[in-house]
């Protein structure tokens, strides 16, 4: 299956190729890696690899799997959720609110070129400022938010359309 | 004691409720939780003796809302309210109001309060007493904040006059940058703390951020808890707390704790206070007071066998502060936050699906956190404190690596990881601690690989697992489907086993 | 420290197996579990390093089970093994087989361990060392058993010669008691000990029971750790303990260390041992010593900032005991059991379907236990330990009564309600302790009209609640669904969501 | 609905008279009381009643219904469930192993009398021997266990039947 890890663009291509016992053996992207997996009481479970053993968990909610490795926490999606969000030649198609919270400014307006990384929106949400950038080169389509707003989480914050520049070409998404 | 409290209301939220609920039980105090809209579920609403609902999410319709609390203290007959950390904590005119209504403050007199909470009215205090200060004015003004900057030279640090806390703190690199920052400061602090202005200092280089734990009671008596070294900050926020302070030598030590006393005597200073410090060579520099308790307490807490609520409940009902007994050990905080490492630490929101606490000798967690809470957005991203006591500094932090490697929180996106990674760091084991420790050494941090592809294998399992959905699970706890409603049906109870 | 550990294998389970790896781990040792097939999912297994199954659920074929646990030590290369308590912690011939397979034994040397583990010739030591003992015999035999009785009067105590900790004890009030007794006892020991053999004693009218935590090194020196009082038992066994002793004279506990520490010389003791007194009025009489970690230490490491397992790996890798610091404070740990105090204590299994944990100041909680965890009949009924520190008995006492009310599980019967209230009671406040307080106070206690109104309305919202429902968890560990049963329809994730 | 506690003989008659909002009436017998209930975060809630609140939790599992009341636990079945398991004249028609166990004595025989208290079989776990007992004077229609023999929670060790003597009335069972 296809998964992106929330905040990351990258997708992760992962396959479970065979199991025997306790002993799993999964491909991610071109490598292959056998681990243990033993069930524990509370649901979760240890996973040993490499010499090493980790306590797992995990759940799904909505679109989400979410997992911990230790204290680590994570969460995918499947791609194709994520890639419902994308458009060709653009990291994604829309700025999104990360949380709930309130628009304190808006710093771009219906027809503007942006550069990746140029702020766009500036969000107020656990009495912190966050700006959100542009992930890549785009040509902003529609402001959906004024200034003064609040949002819920994964609220469209701005809508995204691929620079007039772009002519097909997948440009590289990079990380905020 | 002079007085008898028998009924404290605890006006905050969060660990800090919660902690101040669980220390006030053991004089046998009743005690009151205040809650807003959003924390109807929360662990200090259940854990306390009685609960109101005074406003809604919003903290300045609910937490900050000196009326209601004043309000609800006199409704259920409390004859005390502790204000926590943050929120009212340092706002004079809170002191004020809850005097005015007859009920003790645990904390200082409101005039001492807003004397030191005042930044700039501590340095004048710290200068009459001759504790050497920081240099730096008070103005939100571009013209004045510009000759300043000429004057000391860049990087130049803006920060709230008023509060605490780091918030709206900004290191200015060049004189381009000044303005916008000197804006977003303001509102920040505006927002914050309902009060605009603004301070601006010489940034130091390489400073460690020391301070020092006082108590002052009504009898004129105040002592010190020894220090906390708490220079591992991001965003300028503590994130890492311990003492004692690494390497520094008896004779630093003794010098600010004299400092600390000074301040405090020439103050007036009573009950629990913070005297905040800059650190670099051989120099110390009074940075502010904070007239409350801290969040990173526990650590004096472990090291002097004390209970620091404790204390502000007796020195509130007229007790005297002895000289503590000599510390013992090295204690070790860490601050688990809802917000992503990897990504600038955004903060994070989200329902916890599972919790995993560490426990066992020398491991203490703070925390309000259970499964199916909520974290919200309406307030800072503070999920839980954990701190480990040890013999030394090492036995301390090994106790701490563990105990992180024991901790998960599933659901919402949180720094533990990051923590473990810092505190089990060469780096930090050598104990090179400045405020500029984590743009030096972990400001690019990312989970390890190997622990990337236990996540993939996990979501592997977990995207296999039937009864891994947790889609049922409340998206918020106004959605939350209420055991009531399943009520009108009990009868069919025994058809449905 | 002469030799480096590297490596550790804790024979043990539970509590007190995870409880040691924790500490191995400040040091950086590896740690090694071993396991019982009813023991599969428990958290000392997923908290080491590595882990072997050692055996079916029996204890004689698993945890017992010398052969299987050296092979296990030799097999993953540890180092050292640790015994915790119970099991073969006081099996001197489990320590020869471990210094046989070149390993270090966390614990005295075997024939120390024979000397003093065996009843009979631990007295003989003590008497020869000149500390006071209990007028006592060792016989299975119904004929001097009963001259025995005769001679000292009833009532006498009939318990096993080797171990500890209660089991098969037996008061005998009459003579026409004494053959089944007698008979019950020799069983029991059997059973759990492997050794039959029964020793009878005098038994006092209202001692209390006081022992000394002993520390001794392999250069010759022998330090003590205060004392802690554990009169408070049920069976014969240890519910609540605490340190220091409430009411002893300074003077009875300077001569009872004194006594402690001139036997454990006289017996050549290293490592951590406890020597166990009967105190009745100002006398004390020599109990046994327990060579061996005991359950309730960690009341001593609160109040001397230690932990008792790091000191155990330092002594075994040839480190030094020093003079501990000063104690400070008070601390009382109370054991909660899987058995039902309105009925007898009897023992109760079952899947915990929720559990919460207490936490915050001065509260440590150390248990194996989580959601879903099935308590077996296999092994005895201890879910955790509560302990609480406080500057003083009722600062300790305030904290452990709310530590108690935070504390919930569900799916097993336990005596945490019981433990509360006990230790909420005037009797325990007023520290009237002795080995016949339960007798005395709380024989026949229920809980109280007010909790089973609640528990009732309780009831009838659980039954009408569809969410309540937990038929879907598994029996046993064996009938566990297993996340893998699901993997071969990973593909089918994007339709079931 | 009729409840008992396990452990117990007694039937709890109890039902929810109203609701309104987070206020709860209950008839416990001849009583009635009104709590308010407030669900917290977990799944579990604060029962406040009498001017004291309780953390409760509850679930069900198989017959029965399992709820804490702070750290007090209960287990409460539904009394037609616990009757299924009586006979008239008879507290138990069924000695069973309250845990998994070893049966280390019988002390009886088919066809003996026994009176109310008196010890029936002695099995071993949790390192402990726990003595069963006769709930009321019954005459023993079959053992079905022998010594050394290890059996599971709920194995029913010993049947009894009415003693003889027994003309129909109902004798008033006893806790253990």
């Amino acid at each position: 299956m296809k998964l992106m890890r929330a905040g990351d663009s990258r997708e992760i291509d992962a396959e479970v190729i065979a199991r025997d016992g306790n002993t799993i053996r999964v491909r991610i992207g071109d490598r292959e890696l056998v681990a243990d997996f033993t069930p524990n009481a509370d649901g979760g479970g240890i996973l040993a690899n490499d010499g090493r053993r980790y306590p797992i968990f995990g759940a799904r909610r909505k679109e989400s799997i979410f997992v911990s490795v230790g204290p680590a926490s994570f969460e995918f999606k499947p791609a194709e959720a994520a890639a419902r969000r994308r458009t060709r030649g653009l990291a994604a198609a829309e700025i999104t609110a990360p949380m709930p919270g309130k628009v304190l400014k808006v710093l771009v307006r219906d027809g503007d070129l942006v550069e990746a990384g140029q702020p766009l929106v500036v969000i107020e949400a656990m009495k912190m400022e966050t700006t959100l950038g542009a992930e890549s080169a785009a040509m902003v389509k529609h402001v959906r938010v004024e200034e003064g707003q609040t949002v819920d989480h994964g609220a469209v914050l701005i809508e995204l359309s691929p620079p007039p520049a772009s002519s097909g070409r997948e440009s590289a998404p990079r990380a905020r | 004691m002079a007085r008898r409290l028998k009924k404290l209301l605890v006006a905050n939220r969060g660990e800090i409720a919660l902690r101040i609920i669980r220390s006030a039980r053991v004089f046998g105090l009743k005690t009151v939780a205040v809650y807003s809209a959003a924390d109807a579920t929360s662990a200090h609403v259940g854990a306390a003796d009685e609960a109101i609902l005074i406003g809604p999410a919003e903290a300045a319709k609910s937490y900050l809302n000196i009326a209601a609390i004043v309000a609800a203290a006199k409704q259920f007959g409390a004859d005390a309210i502790h204000p926590g950390y943050g929120f009212l904590s340092e706002r004079p005119e809170f002191a004020q109001a809850t005097a005015d209504a007859q009920i003790v403050f645990v904390g200082p007199r409101p005039e001492v309060m807003a004397a030191l909470g005042d930044k700039v009215a501590a340095r004048r205090i710290a200068v009459a007493a001759g504790v050497p200060v920081v240099p730096g004015i008070e103005t939100a003004e571009i013209s004045a904040a510009r000759e300043f900057a000429a004057l000391v030279g860049y990087p130049i640090l803006i920060k709230a006059a008023a509060g605490g806390g780091g918030r709206g703190m900004r290191v200015v690199a060049e004189a381009s940058q000044l303005e916008t920052a000197l804006e977003a400061a303001a509102r920040e602090a505006t927002a914050a703390f309902g009060d605009g202005r603004i301070f601006i200092e010489k940034y130091l280089a390489h400073p460690r951020h020391i301070e020092i734990q006082i108590l002052g009671d009504d009898h004129g008596n105040v002592v010190a808890l020894g220090e906390r070294d708490c220079s591992i900050q991001r965003r300028h926020q503590k994130i890492i707390e311990e003492s004692p302070a690494p390497g520094l030598s008896a004779e630093m030590r003794a010098k600010m704790i004299d400092a600390a006393l000074k301040l405090a005597r020439a103050a007036g200073y009573t009950n629990a206070g913070t005297a905040e410090f800059l650190v670099e060579s051989d120099n110390f520099y009074f940075l502010e007071v904070n007239a409350r308790l801290q969040v990173e307490h526990p650590v004096t807490e472990m090291r002097f066998g004390c209970d620091l609520v404790c204390e502000q409940l007796r020195i509130a009902s007229g007790g005297k502060v002895d000289e503590p007994a000599a510390p013992r050990g090295a204690a070790i905080e860490c601050r688990i936050n809802a917000e992503d490492p990897e990504h600038d630490f955004r903060p994070a929101t989200g329902t916890v699906l599972h919790l995993r606490v560490p426990g066992g000798p020398g491991v203490r967690f703070d925390s309000h956190l259970t499964s199916g809470a909520e974290v919200t957005p309406w307030y800072d991203g503070l999920l839980g404190k954990l701190i480990c006591y040890g013999a030394d500094r090492e036995e301390a932090r090994g106790r701490l690596v563990n105990a992180l490697g024991e901790f998960s929180l599933l659901g919402v996106t949180n720094n533990a990881a990051y923590l473990r990674d810092i505190i089990a760091s060469d780096q930090f084991r050598d104990a090179k601690l400045s405020t500029h420790f984590i743009d030096s050494f972990f400001s690019g941090w990312r989970i390890g690989g190997p622990e990337i592809d236990a996540a993939i294998v996990a979501a592997l399992i977990t995207a296999g697992d039937p009864q891994a959905e947790t889609g049922a699970l409340p998206q918020n706890n106004n959605q939350r489907r209420s055991p009531w409603d399943g009520l009108g049906n009990f009868e069919l109870w025994g058809s449905r086993k």
